[in-house]
C-alpha cells in the first residue's frame, strides 16, 4: 500500500488527497474485478462440486476441459438477455435493489486483508465496518421482495429479512472472543495476532476451546448469512419458486447471482481471517507462499466447506431457523463470549 | 448391470438403413458442413457462444417425459456437462423451456403465459411425441393440443415416448447448433461425424 | 433440558455422517455416461425408431390396425394380384414406440431398430417414408412378389397364405 | 359377508328402494333406486353387521348403446379423424346414465356393489360425499365427464376441466371440440406422401381397408 | 387473479384466529397465492390455490385437470390390447403395476388362467417398478426438503432398474409388457435373473443404508418431516387414501396380503405399517419411512419369485391379437405403487371395452390436502404433498 502512495506522490507527482484518491479508485476497481472473478468461479466451482459429490460431473463441454468456461458463459449470456421490469413493479426500488445487494458485499470488501501490506482501506474498526456494509444486503433483499409485486417474492423477502437480521447477531457474538483476544478491532492486527504457526490460530481448541466453538457458530450464521443452503429460506426453490429474485431477468438477475457467491467468498475470507491466521502460512517454515494465496486457500476451503454443507443437508424451516437462532445460537454464542473472556483471564491471554 | 459400456465399432443394428430412409434435410446440411471449425472470431460468435453454452431451462416438466427430462438432470446423463443444468424454477430467469409431455387444453394457457414471461432470447424444446403432435392423443384426446407449434413456436422435435435421456441431450445439442446458425455440429455424436465422412462416398 | 443438547448432538452428528457420504463421492468415478462420446449398448429387445423394409412388406396392414395412435399410412393400388404399394410412412409425430406393430408382422419386415437420437427442426420430417422413391411400387400379392423376384416369407404349416 | 346376505339387510332397510339384486360370477350387484342412494348407503356404512367404511369408487355410467345380451354392438364413439378435424355423426343418444358404488369394508374384509340407473336428461342422484368424503372428488369427477347432477354436493364445480368447457365427454354422443378458449384442439394432418409423383394413381385413404386377396 | 373461475366460486373463507386486527386500525386479509400449474413442488401440473395468514395456510383448493388426456374415453375407442399402452402412462413412475391392474381386470372378464411363469416375471417386475416409484418418492420428498443430493443417488439406483426392466421388455420408461394372458416376452436369456438379483442384493444391503444416513436419520429431515401433516386413520378411510398413505396412517391394509390377485400369497413378506417412531402415527416420516421399507419387501419379495421362477410358457397360447372379452362388469384392484389401483371394467362382448373407470390412488389420496393442510405452514404443504407422492398422470389420466 505503501508502494501505491510512494508511487502516486512520487512518480505521478500527485499531493497527498489526490494520491489518497487515486489510491481509493485504484483499489475499488480492483476490488470489483476480484470479486467478479471470484464470483465467477465459485458459480463454476459449486456445479462442479455438486457434480461430484452427486456422481457426476457438472460442466464439461464448455471450453473443452471440465467446463472451465462455464461461468464465463453464463455471465456473456446473461449480459444478453432481455431485461424486463413487471408492469405493476415499483420501478425505482426493482432497479435499486439488486445494486444495493452487490454494494453490500462489494463495500465490506474493502477491509479484508489480503497481505500484510495490502488492505484497500486498512480501518481500525474494519470487522465493524465489514458486518455493518455487509448488512445492506438484508435491505436489497426486503426491496427487491417487495418491488417486485409478486407474492412469492414477498414471501422470500420477509423469510429472508427475519433470517438475515437474526444471525447477525450470532455472526457478530460468535467474532467478539476473537476481538477480545487480538484486542483489536482492526483486521490486520487481527490477523497479526495469530503470527507463528497453526496452533497459534484461533481455531486451535488446545489453546482455547471457546474460540473453536466460535468458529463453529460463526460458520453456521455465515451459511444462514449469505442464504446457501440449508438456511435458504429467501430463495427456497421448492417452496417459493425463486425467492426473492422471481421476477428478476438479465444482469439485474446476474447482480444477485454475483453478489451470492461474492458474499459467500466475503464471509469465507472473514472466518479465515478471524480465526483461521488470515493471511499466515500454516506453519513457520512457509514463509516463501505469498501471504495472499495463504489467504484465498484459505477461502476457498471454506468455501467448499460451505459448498458441502449445502449439497448435503436437507433444508431447514422457517420456524426452526429461527428457533436454532434464537434459542441455539445466541445462547451459545453468548456463553461463549464469557467462556472464552474467562479462559483468557485464567491463562492470562487478555489484552 | 451395464454401467459404462464401449460404444460399439460400427452403428447400432438398423441405424445405416434408417439414414438412407430419412428425409432430414437438416441433418444433411448441418453435416455436410464442417464440423470442425472452432474458432470463435466475431462478438456475434462470442455471444452466441455463450448463449449455447448456458442453455438454462425452466422447471416445466408436464408429464411423463418430464421424469426423464429429471433424468436427463440426474447422475446417469447429466445435462449439465452442456451447462444446461440450472434449471431455474422461475421463467423469468431461463432460456429454453422444454416442453415435455401432454400439453392439455387446461394447460396450454398456461404454457402460452409461461412462454411469454421468459425474456428474449428464448428457446423451445417439443419433447416427446405428445407435445410434438399430440402423440397417443390425438384420436380421442378431446383436451389435448396436437402439437405444442400450436401455442409457441418450437425450434426443435424431440420424437420419443418418452424420448431417451440420450435424444434429449441430442436435441439440446440440436439447439445449439440451431443458435449458432447451424453451421456444424458444435458437440457432434459419433455417428454424425461418421456419416459426414460417408458423404463424399454417396455423391 | 437433557432432550435439547440431545438434539444439537443428534443433529450435529446426522449432519456428519451425511457430509462424509458425499464427501465419499467426490472421489469415486462419476457413474456418468458422456453421451455423445459414450454411448450405451442396447439391449436386443430395445425399442428404437420403427424400421420397416419395404423389399419384404406386402402390405397386408395388420400393423397399421394394430397401431393404437393410428401413425402408420400404407397405400397400395389395384386389386389383386394386381395390387401394389405404393406408400409406407410411419409419422413418428404420434409414434409411441409400442411395439404393437412389430408382434404380428408375419413377414417380419416391420422391425424395432436401435436407433434413437433423432431430433429435428421441423416436425414434418417425422413423417418417415419407408418407400424408396425410385421404387415407386411393390407387389403386395405373394405370387406377384414370387413371380417378380421380391423376398417372400417362408411358409409354414397351417399358414393360410400371404395375408392375415 | 356375502352379497346376497347384504342385499338382503338392504332390502330389509329399504323396502321398495331396493330394485333388484343380480347375481353375477364375477361380481354381483345391487340396483336401487336413485333417490334412495343416500339412505342406502348410510344404512351400508353405519351398520355394525356391514360396516362398509370405505368407498373403493364411484363410477359414472352412460350406458348408451350397451346391448344386455353382450353381443358386442356397443357405438362406436367419435373422435378425431386422421386429418385431425373432429367426426361428426348423426346418431341420437338415448340410453340411461348410471352410477356404480363400490364398498368395502375394512374390519369385515366384504365387498359391494350399489348401481342406479337415472334418465339421460334428468340426471340427478343425491351425494354420498357426507358419507365418505372421497365421493366428494369422485362425483365432481362424475359431473364432469358425464354430466350427472349430484344433489346437495358441498362443491359442485368440474373436476377436470375448465368451468366454461361445453358437454361432458364421456358421453357416447359427445362431439369432440375444435377449439375452446383459443386454444386449438384440432389436429393438423402431417401424412402427405413427399413423393406424390413417384407414385400416381388414386390414394387410398390411410390404414381403414384391410388387404383383400 | 379476479377472473379465475375457481377462485371466484370457491366457498368464501371462515375467518379465524386471525380474524382479530393484531394491531389496531390495520385490517388484515389473507393471501391468496397460486401455487402451481408450473411450481417446483407440485410433482407435475398441479394447482394448489392457497389462502395464508403470514405462512399459515388458511385453505387449500386442488385444482386438477392440467394433465387430463382423455384416457377413459380412449379406453371405449381402442381395443383391449391397445390401450395396456394407455394404462403406461397413468403412473408413469411405475408403469409395470398400472399394466397388471388392468391386465389382471381383463383377465378377470375373460375367465382367463396366466401361467405361473407369468405370474412370476409379472411379480418381479411390477416390484421393480415399485422400487423404482418408491425411489422417486423418496427422491423427490427429499428435493421438497431441500436435499438436492438424495434426489441424484435415487436416480442413479432407479437408471439401474430401468435398465434391467428395459432389458426384459425393451422400452425405458414405458413398457407395455404385460398383455392379458401373460406378458409379452420371456426372461432375456443374457443372465437377466442373476442381475436381478445382484442389483436387490445392493439395493438392499447398499444402496438403502445410504440412503438412511444421508436423509431418512437426518436430524433436520426429521424436524421436517415428523409431526408435520398428521393423517390419522380415521381420516385416511374417510378420504378413501391407500397405499403408503393409509399405511403410513397405521392401517394394516395392502391389497397384494388383503386382496389377493396374482401369486403374492406364495411369498413370504411382511406389509409395512406406520409406527409413528419420530412423532405421531401419520405424519410425512411415517408415510417416507414406510415407502422405504417396502423397498425392503419388494427386494424380498423379487428374490422369492425370481429364485422360484418356474417352467412353462410365458402366456397363455389362445390369446390372438385382438382379444374379445365376454360381456361383463367388474371392479378389479391391485396394489400399484401409490395405493390402490381399481378398474370398473365394462366390457360388452365387443373388441372395445364399454367403458373403463379407473380408480387411481393418487386422486384419493390427494383429496386429504383439503382437510390436513389447513393450518399448517407453507414449508409444511410442501411436506405433505410431497409425502402423498402424487402422479398427476394418474389423478387426471
Amino acid at each position: 500500500m505503501q508502494l501505491l502512495y510512494d508511487f502516486f506522490t512520487g512518480q505521478m507527482g500527485l499531493d497527498a488527497t489526490g494520491a489518497h484518491v487515486s489510491v481509493a479508485s485504484l483499489m475499488a476497481v480492483l476490488m470489483f474485478t476480484v470479486m467478479a472473478i471470484c464470483a465467477i468461479f465459485f458459480t463454476w466451482m459449486e456445479r462442479k462440486v455438486a457434480g461430484f459429490m452427486q456422481s457426476r460431473y457438472g460442466p464439461m463441454y464448455t471450453g473443452r476441459f471440465h467446463g472451465w468456461a462455464q461461468a464465463v458463459a453464463d455471465m456473456l449470456k446473461i449480459l444478453g438477455k432481455e431485461d424486463i421490469i413487471p408492469a405493476e413493479a415499483d420501478k425505482g426500488m426493482f432497479k435499486f435493489a439488486p445494486i444495493l445487494v452487490l454494494l453490500g458485499s462489494l463495500l465490506a470488501w474493502a477491509a479484508i486483508p489480503w497481505a500484510p501490506d495490502f488492505v484497500a482501506a486498512d480501518l481500525d474498526l474494519g470487522l465493524f465496518y465489514i458486518f455493518a456494509a455487509s448488512s445492506l444486503v438484508v435491505i436489497g433483499i426486503l426491496m427487491a421482495g417487495w418491488a417486485s409485486n409478486n407474492k412469492w417474492a414477498l414471501y422470500g423477502a420477509a423469510r429472508g429479512a427475519a433470517q438475515m437480521v437474526s444471525y447477525e447477531i450470532p455472526l457478530a457474538l460468535a467474532a467478539v472472543p476473537v476481538i477480545m483476544r487480538a484486542g483489536s478491532l482492526n483486521p490486520q492486527d487481527i490477523v497479526i495476532s495469530q503470527q507463528g504457526g497453526i496452533w497459534h490460530w484461533n481455531i486451535n481448541p488446545i489453546a482455547n476451546p471457546f474460540l473453536f466453538v466460535a468458529f463453529i457458530l460463526y460458520f453456521i450464521a455465515s451459511i444462514a448469512e449469505t442464504n446457501r443452503g440449508p438456511f435458504d429460506m429467501p430463495e427456497t426453490e421448492s417452496e417459493l419458486v425463486a425467492g426473492y429474485h422471481t421476477e428478476y431477468t438479465g444482469m439485474r438477475f446476474a447482480f444477485f447471482f454475483l453478489a451470492e457467491y461474492a458474499n459467500l467468498f466475503l464471509v469465507s475470507m472473514i472466518a479465515a481471517m478471524l480465526f483461521l491466521g488470515g493471511w499466515w502460512a500454516p506453519l513457520p517454515g512457509m514463509g516463501w507462499i505469498p501471504p495472499a494465496l495463504n489467504f484465498i486457500i484459505k477461502g476457498v476451503l471454506l468455501v467448499f466447506l460451505n459448498m458441502w454443507v449445502r449439497w448435503t443437508l436437507p433444508r431447514v424451516r422457517v420456524d426452526q431457523l429461527m428457533y436454532l437462532c434464537w434459542k441455539v445460537m445466541i445462547p451459545a454464542s453468548l456463553l461463549c463470549v464469557v467462556g472464552a473472556g474467562l479462559w483468557m483471564m485464567a491463562w492470562g491471554q487478555l489484552k | 448391470m451395464s454401467t459404462h459400456p464401449t460404444p460399439p465399432s460400427g452403428y447400432d443394428v438398423g441405424r445405416e438403413q434408417m439414414l438412407d430412409f430419412k428425409v432430414d434435410q437438416q441433418l444433411l446440411e448441418v453435416v455436410e458442413t464442417d464440423a470442425k471449425n472452432f474458432i470463435l472470431t466475431t462478438v456475434d460468435e462470442v455471444f452466441n457462444w455463450a448463449k449455447l453454452s448456458s442453455v438454462w431451462p425452466v422447471t416445466f416438466g408436464l408429464a411423463c417425459c418430464a421424469i426423464e427430462m429429471m433424468a436427463t438432470s440426474a447422475t446417469r446423463y447429466d445435462i449439465d456437462r452442456f451447462g444446461a443444468g440450472a434449471f431455474r424454477a422461475t421463467p423469468r430467469q431461463a432460456d429454453l423451456m422444454i416442453v415435455s409431455g401432454t400439453v392439455t387444453a387446461k394447460m396450454a394457457t398456461r404454457l402460452k403465459l409461461i412462454y411469454d414471461q421468459m425474456p428474449e432470447p428464448k428457446w423451445v424444446i417439443a419433447m416427446g411425441s405428445c407435445a410434438i403432435g399430440g402423440g397417443p392423443y390425438f384420436k380421442y384426446g378431446y383436451h389435448v393440443v396436437k402439437g405444442v407449434d400450436f401455442m409457441v413456436p418450437v425450434d426443435v422435435y424431440v420424437p420419443g415416448c418418452p424420448p431417451r435421456p440420450e435424444v434429449l441431450l441430442d436435441g439440446l445439442m440440436r439447439l445449439q447448433d440451431k443458435i449458432r446458425g447451424r453451421k456444424g455440429r458444435f458437440i457432434a455424436p459419433k455417428w454424425v461425424t461418421d456419416y459426414a465422412k460417408l458423404i463424399p462416398y454417396r455423391k | 433440558m437433557v432432550q435439547y443438547f440431545a438434539d444439537i448432538y443428534q443433529a450435529v452428528s446426522s449432519a456428519m455422517q451425511g457430509m462424509g457420504i458425499t464427501f465419499k463421492h467426490i472421489y469415486k468415478k462419476p457413474v456418468t455416461l458422456q453421451f455423445p462420446d459414450e454411448r450405451q449398448v442396447m439391449p436386443e429387445r430395445f425399442r428404437g425408431f420403427v424400421h420397416n423394409d419395404t423389399k419384404k412388406c406386402d402390405a397386408c396392414n395388420i400393423c397399421a390396425k394394430l397401431c393404437p395412435v393410428d401413425c402408420i399410412y400404407i397405400e397400395t393400388e389395384g386389386k389383386a394380384k394386381d395390387r401394389y404399394m405404393t406408400r409406407y410412412a410411419i409419422d413418428y409425430n404420434k409414434c409411441i414406440w409400442c411395439s404393437l406393430c412389430t408382434e404380428n408382422c408375419h413377414t417380419g419386415s416391420i422391425t424395432m431398430s436401435h436407433d434413437y437420437d433423432h431430433s429435428v427442426y421441423d416436425r414434418k420430417s417425422l413423417v418417415y417414408e419407408f418407400m424408396d422413391p425410385r421404387e415407386a411400387r411393390v407387389p403386395c400379392h405373394r405370387q406377384t412378389r414370387i413371380d417378380q423376384g421380391w423376398w417372400v416369407e417362408p411358409k409354414e404349416e397351417g399358414d393360410k397364405g400371404d395375408d392375415a | 359377508m356375502e352379497p346376497n346376505a347384504i342385499y338382503e339387510l338392504l332390502a330389509a332397510h329399504l323396502g321398495d328402494g331396493a330394485l333388484a339384486f343380480t347375481e353375477h360370477p364375477l361380481e354381483p350387484w345391487a340396483d336401487v333406486a336413485p333417490g334412495r342412494v343416500a339412505d342406502a348407503c348410510r344404512f351400508l356404512r353405519d351398520d355394525p353387521r356391514l360396516d362398509f367404511n370405505q368407498l373403493m369408487c364411484l363410477s359414472g355410467l352412460d350406458w348408451d348403446g350397451h346391448d344386455a345380451a353382450g353381443k358386442g354392438k356397443s357405438v362406436a364413439i367419435l373422435g378425431y379423424s386422421d386429418d385431425g378435424q373432429p367426426e361428426k355423426s348423426d346418431r341420437v343418444a338415448t340410453g340411461e346414465l348410471g352410477v356404480a358404488y363400490h364398498l368395502y369394508s375394512h374390519a369385515l374384509k366384504h365387498k359391494f356393489t350399489l348401481r342406479l340407473r337415472v334418465p339421460r336428461d334428468a340426471a340427478t342422484v343425491p351425494t354420498v360425499s357426507g358419507l365418505w368424503s372421497t365421493a366428494a372428488w369422485h362425483e365432481r369427477e362424475a359431473w364432469d365427464l358425464l354430466g350427472i347432477t349430484f344433489a346437495g354436493h358441498p362443491d359442485p364445480r368440474r373436476m377436470l376441466l375448465e368451468e366454461d368447457w361445453v358437454g361432458h365427454p364421456l358421453r357416447k354422443d359427445y362431439v369432440m371440440p375444435d377449439l375452446w378458449n383459443g386454444v386449438p384442439l384440432q389436429g393438423q394432418p402431417y401424412c402427405a406422401n413427399p413423393f406424390p409423383v413417384a407414385t400416381g394413381g388414386p390414394d387410398q385413404p390411410a390404414g381403414d381397408k384391410p388387404a383383400e386377396g | 387473479m379476479a377472473n379465475d373461475p375457481n377462485v371466484a366460486k370457491a366457498a368464501a373463507p371462515k375467518r379465524g384466529w386471525h380474524d382479530q386486527d393484531h394491531v389496531p386500525g390495520i385490517k388484515s386479509e389473507l393471501l391468496e397465492l397460486n401455487m402451481g400449474p408450473q411450481h417446483p413442488a407440485t410433482h407435475g401440473v398441479l394447482r394448489l390455490l392457497l389462502q395464508t395468514d403470514g405462512e399459515i395456510v388458511y385453505k387449500v383448493t386442488p385444482v386438477l385437470g392440467y394433465l387430463h388426456r382423455c384416457a377413459e374415453k380412449i379406453a371405449e375407442g381402442v381395443t383391449y390390447k391397445q390401450w395396456v399402452v394407455y394404462t403406461d402412462r397413468f403412473d408413469y413412475l411405475a408403469p409395470m403395476c398400472c399394466n397388471h391392474a388392468y391386465v389382471t381386470a381383463v383377465e378377470r372378464l375373460m375367465g382367463q388362467q396366466v401361467p405361473e411363469r407369468a405370474e412370476h416375471i409379472r411379480i418381479a417386475v411390477s416390484e421393480l417398478s415399485r422400487i423404482a416409484s418408491h425411489l422417486i418418492a423418496l427422491a423427490t420428498f427429499g428435493l421438497d426438503m431441500g436435499a438436492w443430493t438424495p434426489l441424484l443417488y435415487c436416480f442413479r439406483e432407479r437408471e439401474e432398474i430401468l435398465n434391467l426392466l428395459e432389458r426384459i421388455s425393451g422400452g425405458r420408461m414405458l413398457y407395455n409388457y404385460m398383455i392379458p394372458g401373460g406378458v409379452r416376452y420371456d426372461v432375456p436369456n443374457d443372465n437377466w435373473v442373476a442381475d436381478v438379483l445382484d442389483f436387490v442384493d445392493l439395493m438392499e444391503h447398499n444402496k438403502l443404508p445410504e440412503y438412511n444416513t444421508l436423509l431418512t436419520y437426518n436430524k433436520i429431515f426429521i424436524e421436517r418431516t415428523a409431526d408435520v401433516g398428521v393423517i390419522d386413520a380415521k381420516t385416511a378411510l374417510d378420504y378413501g387414501c391407500t397405499g403408503p398413505v393409509l399405511r403410513g396412517s397405521g392401517v394394516d391394509f395392502d391389497c397384494r396380503r388383503d386382496d389377493p390377485y396374482s401369486l403374492y400369497h406364495k411369498f413370504d413378506w411382511q406389509v409395512q405399517v406406520g409406527r409413528g417412531e419420530m412423532g405421531t402415527v401419520g405424519d410425512c416420516w411415517d408415510r417416507y419411512i414406510v415407502r422405504a421399507r417396502e423397498i425392503e419387501q419388494s427386494c424380498r419379495i423379487i428374490r422369492q419369485a425370481l429364485q422360484q421362477l418356474p417352467d412353462g410358457p410365458y402366456q397363455a397360447i389362445a390369446l390372438k391379437a385382438l382379444v374379445k372379452v365376454p360381456a361383463g362388469a367388474a371392479y378389479t384392484r391391485v396394489e400399484s405403487a401409490k395405493g390402490e389401483l381399481g378398474h370398473y371394467l365394462i366390457a360388452d362382448g365387443g373388441q372395445t371395452a364399454f367403458r373403463n373407470k379407473v380408480r387411481s390412488p393418487s386422486f384419493c389420496n390427494l383429496q386429504v390436502v383439503e382437510k390436513v393442510g389447513v393450518g399448517q405452514m407453507v414449508s409444511d404443504l410442501v411436506a405433505l404433498v410431497g409425502s402423498l407422492d402424487i402422479v398427476l398422470g394418474e389423478i387426471d389420466r
